[in-house]
């Protein structure tokens, strides 16, 4: 655990993204402090997963800065990124199938902060025990919640200081989102910060420390989450149709 | 009687080992770029010619000799050839990664007229010696003749494709590999060198399709500029009959048809009883090949992936 | 004045040698001829074009040679299967033609546009089955063909020589053309102990065979048609594995003669590398051509093709007349046999 | 008119997926499927849909069995489906992904259509004003002519619904619809849903959105280790511990999450920050 | 938004003047034929037979989905009928017309036989099979000497007339080439849109989802095997009877890979593109025949520069031709 600086774990200053010619993002700004769980929310399609992209370099900034740490990341790319400590853990989880539980996690294993392969595995073992049970069943034989545990769980062997996660409740049933949730919020305490984007709102705004809401590529609403979740601009702007200008709580 | 079983057996068991050599390198492209590589075969051809070229330049310029030179030569064709392999990767395939399969696979196509047509005119269009890489020594087995190459031959390529299957299944690298292969995206977000491991595989495919080339050409004394299109075909037919993409398929899959070809030819017209000759030989390994297709879709060992759990969307 | 010769051969591709080599031989006559100022004041111009071995692209050739009105003599096709298809193209458009496809059908179709200053199979296919019976007294053999136009062509007539003859033909085995490994069809072989073995096919068949053939421990003499008579032939199949292999041809020994060596001589200084195959008969091609010129009354192609089936030329393989098919009315043909590093002539006709 | 499953099991290789399940589904109403992950629910509607052969057991429409027939015919016996992993047909414009649902009618006379302009005009304008119909439920009519696989996410999943309309199935079979979808989207679905609702028809409906199965859903049934573990009224599905257990999990989860976070935030000290 | 609009109204102009280009361009093409030396005429007809080939093998690659490597064989199908049925061969001297007729029928159940078996399979599995197909069939035409002459292949065949008109000339064959490709172009075209046409583009999208809504892909895919078969051996027939004399040599994998490569240099789906991809690829080795080997080459290494710098071919699919009649006459 070491944060350095005072500032801002990641911190994102005006920036426009999209892919190819298609722009997505427009002039946004997003602050991630250390230790924080920040959370992403917003309706389909505003551009939440492209935020992800591009602060993992799969989506190319137009204009603003994303810095990390204090360093310019603005544009790197992704293999670079997941090296300085962010590892993204990818919308409808994305594991690979056809490589055993355990050769998933060997593959995401890059030796980043020193950390043995065995030891990493171990604390991943530990946090996702039906994980051990099936190391070296095919990933594909997993029900989608043990994929999402695998998803998170191999995301953790790039030992990162900042996890994003994209939408990580999808399709789950509720029982294994609750899960899911405090694996998060277990995460958080052994000091990795965390972005999350989801749908889950009422979850997630209770678990999160910051909030931002996303709309066609701005956003359009930004604050603590506990004062979010009681906010009644976010039902409205959840809704969609909302005024232009961006509110503080 | 039981001489000459001997013989056709290690006669396709040479066949067939040069056969998985090229195979395995077709697998392995395919595996992670799902594309047909028109051009492999070429690679096995530019083994032969730049090996033939290397020890030239070897044993005349340098004045090495004897098994050094061979030794040298092949190692310095196989190397090289494997760096034009990512070299051609990059230049020809590599823009094309988002378009549609179609589209590299044609690619390749224009690679492999290009590489041959270049090499005629560089080299001659005509088929040239090619030195022998072993002494030739026979052994008298049982009746058969086996032929120290012939036995050199087969170490070879087994000790080649032991190397490969523990690279691919067995370290980091190959788990990479196949990572990459199911999704470049993915394990472009996990922080996995993508354009490392594709060029990874484009340097071993040639590579191997080089030595395969070089033992080929040494096991039939010649060379020529278009030696590749015939068995880059027959390599890829061994690579879909075994299940492309499966590394042990591609291996199979090549002895498989190297064994079809030989007691094709020796038994067709026996089992005819004439009525079918030795030139029915090519549609009896189809034929087989489109039997083994209708029981096993994805090949002998190809895994057989069920319709709603992988989502086949365009084909091509 | 001048005309052109249209010039069409496999210049790419596997057969390129042989093409182009051919052409050559041409080449290196008339432009002697044109240096010494033409025939009659008849300068010699051409238009070398590739036909790729393909028939398609022959035909295109041969419709651009027809439709250029400067061309009036074709020094066409080496392959019979190219010739097949251009043939009645030039036919229609009355463009005599010297074809170089060896295959007996050519001249059986009636055309009167062409004439073929080359021994046939028939010929070809004769020395080497006379020699097998008489002189190596065979008795069996097998016959082997790669299924392509040519190799099969010649190898049904040696079969049916050898048997005329009084020998008999234990088996013929078809290969592929594109087949390099013979071990399978030569253990198949073994087993039937011929005295010979006759292969219609092209190099580098012929040479991958002798040497698998050897190694296989086949005592039987080989047979081989023209294809083979290259040095190639040796080093490819390796020196002790051809050893006796007999090669039948049309092509004269390049000692034969003072004229021949001087040709072989020339030709070197001119290209840099030993004459092709069939360079000799580009060479013998010129000949006629001059002959022609000579004889004609005009320049139009009607009167060249007259003029072609009347000549009577003295070349360097000696005198040629064509007979009204236009076959050669007296076809040399001679039958080598590998000795060493060289062809040794043993017989010719 | 009733769907049967009758003793249906499915494995692969040594996993049991369905496990002797015996069930049957009414007309006119919409019947949730809700379980675990994993507990064998797209498994069902696979089955159904003729996707994935049955391992024993059978499936029957009306008495007439299913599960021997082939998938395109079982889907011209009346049944529709959605995928779990939305597959339309990504380079056909939204009508076109409608349009060709008419095939299985319509393809006799496909040469008429060759050979008689007129004819195949009539066909087309027939074909697209019904679609468009179609799509106007949807609110999609906005979308006609764009690629299907352009569309927003949420507009796909609709549309896959629409494309699952067009032959006017018996049948409906959802696979997780509002997977991905905002509440508002949800909302919409649902009014969607509810509407298709006829008394001829049999929906049925797989999905993790707790708020939209219990609010559409007539009757539920609940899925667990590919075994059917209960089956209900979604009041009685929310009074049921083994669902609670199994699946759904309790209030008290809820509270758990609550009290872990302040747990955390109390021990990394986290303040709330204000920034603009 | 202001943008897009001028947009919009620029492209129907634009479209307009592209559209009538084409048109120009074209018929000012057809009407200097008959003007042409024979050598260009016969240039121009080799360039229609691999059109006509080449919209074909488009059914099943372009709008279906399936790659089929093996098309060469529907080809040689139709020209080894009109090589048995026109020529002293048989001894049969049967009409043109007919034989085309006995040819689009044999394409046909050829086309359903080798689809049968090979319909389960996907992508490059039936590539290798279909590719095996053709083999096959290139192999036993080159073995039953009996029948179709060997490797020496089947010569002198009738001269071609339809009705009384001999088709014998260059400039014969190019317009009855035009009109077959006019026809068989507007068929397929129609086809492509009727219900059937809209099938194979869902099963070339996702053949299961197809299934899905009640899409019998076996009969479908039969159906586009078996039209475009039928157009190859048609294209054989015609091809046949301009060269009068047939051969193992011209059906070779080769010659099926150069269709597929036409197809997608020009634009995979479209017709025109086909066009296109066909007059890169026949005409230009044509026009550069001086060169040599060098011509080779340089169409090696143009076919990757135009895969890199246009991988969806040269003609975009939606310029296609309703694209024209609406830029040439419509709105
Ligand atoms: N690869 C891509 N290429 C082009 N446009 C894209 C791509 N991915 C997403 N988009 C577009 O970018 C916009 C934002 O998409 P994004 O996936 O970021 O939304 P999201 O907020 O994550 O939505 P969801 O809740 O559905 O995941 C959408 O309009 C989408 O169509
Ligand atoms: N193709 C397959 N091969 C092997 N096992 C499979 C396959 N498809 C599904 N399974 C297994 O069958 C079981 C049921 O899977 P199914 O997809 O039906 O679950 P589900 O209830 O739809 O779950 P979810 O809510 O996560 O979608 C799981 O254990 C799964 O691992
Ligand atoms: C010798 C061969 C390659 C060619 C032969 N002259 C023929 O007629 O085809
Ligand atoms: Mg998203
Ligand atoms: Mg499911």
């Amino acid at each position: 655990m070491t944060s350095t600086t005072s500032g801002p774990l990641l911190r994102i200053a005006g920036l426009s993204s999209g892919y190819g010619r298609v722009g997505v993002l427009e002039a946004i700004s997003i602050d991630v402090d250390p230790h924080e769980i920040v959370v992403i929310l917003g309706p389909n399609g505003a551009g939440k997963t492209t935020l992800l992209n591009s602060i993992s370099g799969v989506a190319r900034p137009s204009a603003g800065s994303i810095a990390f740490e204090g360093r310019d990341i603005t544009g790197m790319r992704p293999e670079q990124v997941v090296r300085l400590g962010i590892t993204h853990c990818p919308e409808g989880r994305q594991i690979f199938q056809r490589l055993t539980v355990e050769e998933n996690l060997v593959a995401a294993h890059i030796g980043r902060g020193g950390k043995s392969f065995e030891a990493l595995r171990a604390e991943v073992f530990e946090l996702f025990p039906v994980l051990k049970e099936r190391r070296n069943g095919m990933a594909s034989r997993m029900s989608g919640g043990q994929q999402q545990m695998l998803a998170i769980g191999r995301a953790l062997m790039a030992e990162p200081k900042l996890l994003m996660l994209d939408e990580p409740s999808l399709g789950l049933a509720p029982k294994i989102v609750h899960q899911i949730f405090r694996i998060i919020l277990d995460l958080s305490r052994n000091g990795i910060s965390i972005l999350l984007v989801e749908q889950n709102v009422q979850l997630a705004l209770e678990c999160g420390d910051y909030a931002y809401l996303l709309n066609t590529g701005k956003v359009k609403l930004h604050g603590p989450a506990q004062e979010m979740a009681a906010h009644s601009a976010l039902r409205e702007h959840y809704l969609g149709g909302a005024s232009e200008d961006v509110l503080h709580v | 009687m039981l001489g000459n079983l001997i013989q056709q057996t290690v006669n396709a068991l040479t066949i067939g080992s040069i056969y998985a050599l090229i195979a395995l390198g077709y697998t392995m492209v395919y595996g992670v770029l799902r594309m047909i590589n028109f051009a492999h075969g070429e690679m096995f051809m530019l083994g032969a010619y730049v090996a033939f070229l290397a020890l030239s330049l070897l044993v005349g310029d340098v004045g090495m000799s004897g098994a050094l030179a061979l030794t040298a030569a092949f190692l310095v064709a196989i190397f090289l050839v494997g760096l034009i392999g990512v070299g051609i990767e990059r230049v020809a395939y590599k823009p094309l990664r988002s378009s549609t399969r179609l589209a590299p696979m044609l690619s390749s196509l224009g690679v492999s007229l290009s590489l041959v047509t270049g090499v005629q005119i560089l080299a001659g269009p005509q088929p040239v010696a090619f030195p022998s890489f072993f002494p030739v020594v026979r052994y008298q087995v049982m009746g058969g003749t086996i032929t120290l190459m012939q036995i050199g031959i087969l170490i070879a390529a087994f000790v080649l494709m032991f190397g490969l299957h523990v690279l691919v299944n067995r370290s980091r690298i190959g788990i990479i590999v196949r990572a990459v292969s199911e999704s470049r995206p993915t394990a472009q977000l996990l922080g996995i060198n993508v354009n490392g491991a594709i060029s990874m595989v484009f340097f071993v495919g040639p590579l191997l399709g080089a030595a395969g080339g070089i033992l080929y050409s040494s096991y039939y004394g010649i060379m020529s500029p278009s030696m590749g299109a015939v068995i880059g075909l027959k390599a890829f037919t061994a690579a879909i009959l075994g299940g492309i993409g499966s590394i042990p398929g591609a291996m199979l899959g090549a002895f498989i048809l190297a064994f079809i070809e030989v007691w094709g030819t020796a038994l067709l017209p026996l089992v005819t009883n004439g009525v079918l000759g030795t030139e029915y030989r090519d549609v009896l390994a189809f034929a087989i090949l489109i039997l083994v297709l209708l029981v096993r879709p994805a090949g002998i060992l190809g895994e057989a992936v069920s319709e709603e759990s992988t989502v086949y969307k365009r084909e091509f | 004045e001048q005309i052109t010769v249209g010039m069409s051969a496999p210049l790419s591709g596997a057969q390129a040698y042989f093409g182009s080599t051919w052409h050559n031989g041409f080449k290196l006559y008339v432009d002697r001829l044109n240096a010494d100022g033409g025939v009659n004041g008849v300068t010699i111009a051409y238009d070398q074009q590739d036909d790729k071995a393909d028939p398609r692209e022959g035909t295109l050739v041969a419709q651009k040679f027809c439709d250029n009105d400067k061309v009036v003599l074709g020094l066409v096709n080496f392959n019979s299967g190219v010739a097949q298809s251009t043939l009645p193209i030039y036919e229609d458009c009355t463009l005599p033609t010297m074809t170089f496809g060896s295959n007996p059908s050519l001249t059986k179709q009636g055309y009167k546009f062409m004439v073929r200053p080359v021994a046939n199979d028939l010929a070809g296919a004769l020395l080497p089955a006379e020699y097998a019976l008489g002189k190596l007294g065979a008795k069996t053999a097998v016959i082997v063909n790669d299924k392509q136009v040519f190799g099969q062509g010649i190898s049904e007539i040696f079969a049916k020589n050898f048997e005329t003859g009084g020998g008999k033909v234990l088996d013929t085995i078809a290969v592929a053309p594109s087949d390099v490994d013979f071990t399978a069809v030569l253990a198949q072989i073994k087993s039937k102990k011929p005295d010979a073995i006759y292969l219609g096919a092209v190099m580098p068949q012929l040479a991958l065979f002798a040497k698998q053939m050897h190694e296989q421990g086949i005592a039987a003499v080989l047979m081989v048609p023209d294809g083979g008579y290259t040095p190639d032939l040796i080093k490819q199949a390796g020196e002790a594995n051809i050893q006796g292999t007999l090669v039948a041809i049309q092509v004269p020994p390049m000692d034969a003669s003072p004229e021949i060596a001087d040709f072989a001589k020339l030709y070197k200084a001119k290209y840099g590398e030993e004459a092709g195959p069939y360079s000799i008969y580009g060479y013998v091609q010129g000949q006629i051509l001059e002959q022609v010129l000579k004889t004609t009354k005009g320049l139009t192609r009607e009167d060249l093709n007259a003029a072609l089936h009347a000549v009577k030329a003295k070349t360097v393989v000696g005198e040629l007349e064509f007979d009204e098919t236009g076959e050669l009315k007296v076809a040399p043909s001679y039958l080598y046999k590998v000795e060493g590093t060289g062809f040794h002539l043993v017989g010719s006709k | 008119m009733t769907l049967v499953f009758q003793s249906l099991r499915k494995v692969y290789g040594e996993v049991v997926a369905i496990d002797d399940v015996s069930t049957d589904f009414a007309p006119g109403m919409i019947h949730g499927v809700i379980g675990p992950n994993g507990a064998g629910k797209s498994t069902l509607i696979n089955m159904t849909a003729g996707s994935y052969t049955v391992s024993s057991g059978s499936i029957t429409l009306d008495g007439k069995r299913l599960d021997k027939l082939k998938k395109y015919q079982i889907a011209n016996s009346g049944i529709a489906r959605t995928y779990q992993n939305i597959r339309l047909f990504d380079q056909m414009s939204a009508i076109e992904n409608l349009e060709v649902c008419f095939y299985p009618a319509e393809v006799a006379a496909a040469w008429s259509e060759v050979i008689w302009p007129p004819y195949a005009n009539a066909q087309r304008r027939r074909r697209r004003e019904k679609c468009m119909e179609i799509l106007r439920f949807f609110d999609l009519q906005g979308y006609a002519d764009v690629d299907a696989g352009g569309l927003p996410y949420g507009r796909q999943r609709m549309l896959e619904i629409a494309r699952a309309l067009v032959a006017n199935p018996r049948v409906l079979l959802l696979d997780e619809p509002a997977a991905g979808l905002n509440h508002h989207e949800t909302a919409e679905l649902t009014a969607k849903l509810t509407a298709l609702r006829s008394p001829d028809r049999i929906m049925i409906v797989v999905e993790h959105d707790m708020d939209l199965v219990m609010t559409l859903c007539d009757s539920i049934i609940v899925m667990h280790h590919g075994k059917l573990l209960f089956r209900g009224t979604p009041s009685e599905v929310q009074a049921s511990t083994d669902v609670q257990l199994a699946y759904l999990g309790t209030a008290n989860d809820i509270d758990d999450i609550r009290a872990a976070a302040q747990d955390r935030r109390a021990q990394l000290g986290i303040r709330t920050r204000r920034r603009s | 938004m202001a943008a897009a609009d001028t947009l919009a109204a620029a492209r129907p102009r634009a479209n307009r003047t592209i559209s009538w280009l084409v048109f120009a361009i074209a018929i000012a093409l057809i009407m200097a034929t008959p003007f042409l030396p024979n050598y260009h005429v016969r240039v121009l007809n080799s360039l229609l037979i691999y059109i006509l080939l080449g919209i074909g093998l488009n059914i099943v690659i372009g709008y279906t989905g399936l790659l089929d490597l093996g098309f060469v064989a529907f080809y040689a199908v139709g020209a080894y009928s009109y090589g048995l049925l026109a020529s002293p061969q048989l001894g049969l001297h049967m009409p043109f017309l007919l034989i085309l007729l006995v040819a689009a029928c044999l394409g046909a159940v050829t086309g359903i036989l080798l689809g049968i078996p090979v319909l389960r399979l996907r992508g490059d599995y039936l590539a290798i099979v279909t590719l095996g197909f053709g083999e096959i069939i290139r192999i036993i035409i080159n073995n039953l000497d009996w029948l179709t002459g060997g490797p020496q292949g089947i010569a002198r065949l009738d001269k071609a007339s339809i009705l009384g008109i001999q088709i014998a000339r260059p400039i014969d064959f190019f317009w009855l080439l035009l009109i077959t490709v006019l026809i068989v172009g507007t068929v397929v075209w129609r086809l492509e849109r009727s219900i059937l046409g809209k099938a194979w583009a869902a099963i070339r999208e996702d053949q299961d989802a197809a299934r899905g809504i009640g899409i019998n892909t076996t009969n479908a895919k039969l159906a586009a095997f078996a039209t475009s078969a039928t157009i190859g051996s048609i294209a054989g027939a015609i091809f046949a009877a301009s060269q009068r004399f047939v051969s193992p040599e011209s059906f070779t994998l080769q010659e099926s890979v150069l269709i597929v490569l036409m197809i997608v240099v020009g634009g995979i789906g479209n017709i025109f593109g086909i066009v296109a991809g066909a007059a890169i690829l026949i005409l230009l080795p044509e026009l550069l025949r001086e060169f040599a080997e060098w011509r080779i080459l340089f169409l090696g290494l143009l076919m990757i520069s135009l895969i890199i710098a246009r991988p969806a071919g040269i003609v975009p699919r939606s310029f296609g031709p309703e694209k024209l009649i609406r830029g040439l006459f419509g709105k």
